[in-house]
């Protein structure tokens, strides 16, 4: 599991862990079912208050995302597969849909947009 | 560029440590930040310009004259403050300085009544009821009332709060409008010199790993918070140390904009301070 | 070296109070129990440089303050200078404090002019010399804690001899032998006339023995890291 | 609940604990800061009743800190602002006489702190710096497993890689739940990172006590020029420093804040522990 925090993002230190747990769970890095460390463990780990991690475990348990099992610690949770290609594709789009304000932005035309699109997708083929 | 000290290959042996040849140079005008482990030879090379304890070897040149010689001279423009307060705890602060005041011909009572009152310093009370805070301000007291050309500090924020630091940290750049005033303070406070300091010197065991403009150290070290596997596949240029956690590695280079081009659009860079600096100079995993 | 006595002063005065207390119990003890010129004499001469090498030193110690003192605008030499002057300083004026509140008290005169010769005074210096010279360089090179150690060892020594000489069944014993010795050598300063020549050895001695002193004491304080 | 404190009162000639509450839930690492002679070292030595207090109720571990000093006693890890030991003891000596006092005292532990904090064990106590002779009270406070680690200052005169592996070490200790750190220090960047809960005590009062966290979220540092501040909107500020060229201003409610300045630029950006203390107890406060 890979978690980097940046101290000097407006973002809390909260978010960005929920929100990188999130996506390794979406990619698919981490595992339906796989252990996550106790909230104290990675605390010490990542060196900042407790309570801070305990608030990311929350964010994710309310999204769905983890459980916990009393005693036995946090768990990655079973993502129903329609939820989870839904969260993708969101995930996607938001990207996209910022990529399309940039071009705007720049006065980029659809067209070229599409065709950079393309080019790009077919690249790691 | 004119140094008020001028040190040369000082060594200075001790049972457990020694002061392995150290050459330093301090800019007139400007205030330089000593910093290090402790017992890294902060004290030491403070105490040895000082000439409180003797040095086996080297040369120290304070206003360019030799600070053996000219002792007394030299002396007469230095403002000390040292680490622990060595007053006699049992006579007022008034009677103390008295005591001292005839042995600097530039002493201002006025300046001094004034400076103990703004550090809010009873003149009548006796030491031993002061706190470590208000000693440490007594120490500042008599070392600024005297128009030092040369105010020579260690550690003198240590049990201080960040208000009053604060208050040190502006009183020392309003002295230091005027050029000919220079500052050496050895602290293990980094962010109070981040503030204030023009140069720093990192000591560590005996030997100077640096000694620069702080600007430059802020601008171009910064602290790569990356994957873990990071390290191995590409060579971070200007590498200075790195640490290992469970969920990633920070690296800390000194050189930002070669070590930007190699990275992973992953990873985050920020600026190292100087206490990422020492930690990882001093602990990291490595000593790159 | 003005500034340097009233620094000294200054910085232990408390010390000072303590000691005139001591000199005014000494006077009177010397009045009320009639103690002999000769043993008033050997012991102020012990006694006033035990206070200044010993106590104003160790108070120095305590509160670490010879950083302070060494990083005052003067160097190591005069530091020393200026303890042995204010040593010798403080010396005399116990002793002059000491005539005059006998002068004012006490019953017998002849004590108190006995001790206003010239000879008596000159011993006095020459007694005392030598007691600060072996004390204030011991007390730089090996500290408070030294002095103590130093005390508690001649004790020790006391009762070993004392033990070896009652054992070794012989009467006369060491320890009485070499305090005989040093009353006898009292003796003859005190009898000796006080011819010119004499009076001068004895000027000279004291100056020789606290040049001595001076440069030996410099020397260990040099060497000394604070 | 690790500690708990309602209304404890202590009054001297020219300073007064006013009366102060103050609740540490066991399993967190708690920073007490406030301005020198704000009463921080009061409140913990009369949480170790090494002074009387005036009137109030402390518990420690649900136990009354004076019924059960002993017990409490033995649990507590405690450093002192100036360490003060027998000088002329060796530090191996020192071990001897305080382990007596533990019952859980632990030698290997002390001995591996010792390697840890590379203490010299055969130097005169004396000899050691005044970093070293902190390294060597953490030791000893850190020797007997205690379930409370109450500490005055114990960073000051340690350079920062020590204290950030002392940092990591409180952490490790709240790895088990039923342990708990409470210390106060001036040193803030040590609680930036790590501690769960800040208390901040000036003139012998706690201006507030909450989880770092919401201290963060809620409060904000606020720039601008002089001109948008009037009578009524200083009444929104916790401190005000005005400076030539604009101001700096702490408030307690960034949110709130941020709608009554809408339309005005200004800046809010999260203010650090330093920015705090100097505006709460420099600032001028919307008087």
């Amino acid at each position: 599991m890979k978690i980097i925090i940046s101290n000097a993002s407006q973002k809390p230190i909260y978010f960005q862990i929920a929100e990188q747990i999130k996506n390794q769970i979406i990619s698919g890095e981490l595992k339906e079912g796989e252990s996550l460390p106790s909230i104290r463990k990675l605390a010490q780990e990542l060196q900042i208050s407790v309570i801070t991690t305990k608030r990311a475990y929350e964010e994710l348990e309310k999204e769905g995302f983890i459980d916990t099992v009393g005693g036995k610690g946090c768990f990655v949770a079973m993502q129903n597969k329609e939820l989870l290609r839904e969260k993708k594709m969101k995930m996607v789009e938001d990207k996209l849909s910022n990529a399309v304000a940039e071009a705007k932005l720049l006065g980029v035309r659809l067209e070229e947009l599409k065709e950079m699109l393309t080019l790009l997708y077919k690249e790691d083929e | 560029m004119e140094y008020t000290v001028e040190i040369e290959n000082l060594r200075k042996e001790f049972k457990g440590f020694t002061l392995k040849d150290v050459s330093l140079r301090i800019p007139k005008g400007y205030i330089m930040g000593l910093i290090g482990p402790n017992g890294a030879g902060k004290t030491t090379i403070i105490k040895l310009i000082m000439n409180l304890i003797r040095k086996n070897s080297g040369r120290i040149l304070v206003f360019g004259k030799d600070h053996i010689r000219y002792e007394a001279e030299i002396k007469s423009r230095i403002g000390f403050v040292y680490d622990v307060p060595p007053f006699y705890e049992d006579l007022k602060l008034k009677s103390t300085a008295s005591a001292i005041a005839p042995f600097y011909p530039e002493w201002n009572q006025q300046l001094f009544l004034k400076l103990m009152d703004e550090f809010e310093l009873p003149l009548d009370k006796k030491l031993k009821k002061l706190s470590h805070g208000m000693k440490m301000k007594f120490s500042l007291c008599l070392a600024l009332s005297h128009h030092a050309d040369l105010i020579l500090m260690d550690e003198p924020t240590s049990g201080l709060d960040p208000v009053f630091r604060q208050e040190l940290l502006e009183r020392l750049s309003h002295i230091m409008l005027d050029e000919e005033k220079t500052v050496l303070f050895s602290t293990h406070i980094t962010s109070d010199l981040e503030r204030i300091a023009d140069y720093i010197t990192l000591i560590n065991n005996g030997k100077i790993l640096f000694s620069k403009a702080l600007n430059d150290v802020l601008e171009n070290w910064v602290v790569i918070k990356a994957e873990k596997d990071l390290l191995e596949k590409k060579d971070i240029p200007g590498i200075m140390g790195y640490q290992k956690t469970e969920y990633g590695i920070e690296i800390l280079t000194s050189d930002v904009k070669k070590a930007r081009t190699l990275l992973p659009s992953d990873s985050i860079t920020e600026k190292a301070s100087l206490e990422d600096i020492m930690y990882f100079t001093n602990k990291g995993d490595n000593n790159a | 070296m003005l500034k340097h006595i009233r620094r000294e002063l200054i910085f232990n005065q408390t010390q000072l109070y303590i000691f005139a207390g001591y000199m005014i119990i000494f006077w009177i003890w010397v009045d009320w129990q009639d103690i002999s010129f000769r043993f008033s004499l050997l012991f102020l001469s012990f006694v006033l440089p035990l206070f200044c090498a010993a106590s104003i030193q160790a108070r120095e110690e305590r509160f670490k303050a010879w950083t302070l003192n060494c990083s005052l605008p003067t160097n190591r030499k005069t530091l020393i200078l200026a303890r042995l002057v204010t040593s010798w300083l403080l010396i005399f004026a116990a002793l002059v404090f000491g005539l005059l509140f006998s002068a004012l008290f006490q019953e017998n005169p002849a004590f108190l002019s006995q001790f206003l010769e010239l000879k008596s005074l000159l011993i006095f210096l020459l007694l005392s010399s030598l007691f600060l010279a072996f004390l204030l360089p011991f007390v730089i090179r090996f500290g408070l804690s030294g002095v103590i150690i130093g005390l508690v060892a001649l004790q020790i020594l006391g009762v070993i001899t004392l033990l070896l000489t009652s054992m070794s069944g012989n009467k006369e014993n060491i320890l009485r032998s070499f305090i005989h010795s040093v009353i006898n050598a009292v003796k003859f300063l005190l009898n000796h006339d006080p011819t010119p020549a004499y009076l001068l050895l004895l000027l000279v001695s004291a100056a020789a023995i606290n040049a001595f002193n001076l440069k030996f004491s410099q020397f260990l304080f040099l060497r000394r890291d604070f | 609940m690790a500690l708990e404190i309602n209304k404890l009162r202590k009054e001297y000639s020219d300073f007064i604990l006013k009366d102060i509450s103050l609740k540490l839930p066991s399993g967190y690492i708690m920073g007490l800061i406030g301005p020198n002679g704000s009463g921080k070292t009061t409140l913990i030595k009369l949480i170790l009743n090494m002074t009387q207090r005036k009137s109030g109720e402390i518990k420690i571990f649900g136990m009354d800190n004076l019924i059960h000093e002993i017990e409490i006693k033995s649990r507590i890890g405690f450093v002192h602002e100036e360490p003060h030991y027998y000088s002329y003891l060796k530090v191996k000596e020192i071990r001897s006489l305080f382990s007596r006092f533990y019952v859980n005292w632990n030698d290997d532990l002390f001995y591996s702190l010792c390697g840890e904090f590379n203490l010299p064990l055969d130097r005169r106590i004396s000899a050691l710096s005044r970093g070293t002779k902190m390294k060597l009270s953490l030791a000893l406070a850190l020797s007997h497993n205690a379930d409370f680690l109450l500490m005055d200052e114990p960073t000051t005169g340690l350079d920062p890689v020590f204290r950030r592996e002392l940092l990591r070490k409180f952490t490790e200790i709240i790895q088990n739940e039923n342990k708990t750190v409470l210390f106060s220090t001036h040193i803030t960047s040590d609680l930036e990172r790590t501690a769960d809960y800040i208390t901040y005590i000036q003139k012998g009062e706690i201006l507030f006590s909450c989880t770092k966290d919401h201290l963060f979220e809620t409060w904000g540092l606020v720039k601008g020029e002089n001109e948008i501040l009037d009578h009524e909107s200083k009444k929104l500020f916790e401190g005000i420093r005005k400076g030539p060229y604009g101001f700096k201003a702490l408030t307690s409610d960034k949110e709130k804040l941020r709608r009554a300045f809408s339309g005005k630029n200004i800046l809010i950006e999260k203010p650090s522990l330093d920015d705090i203390m100097v505006l709460l107890s420099r600032g001028e406060i919307n008087a």
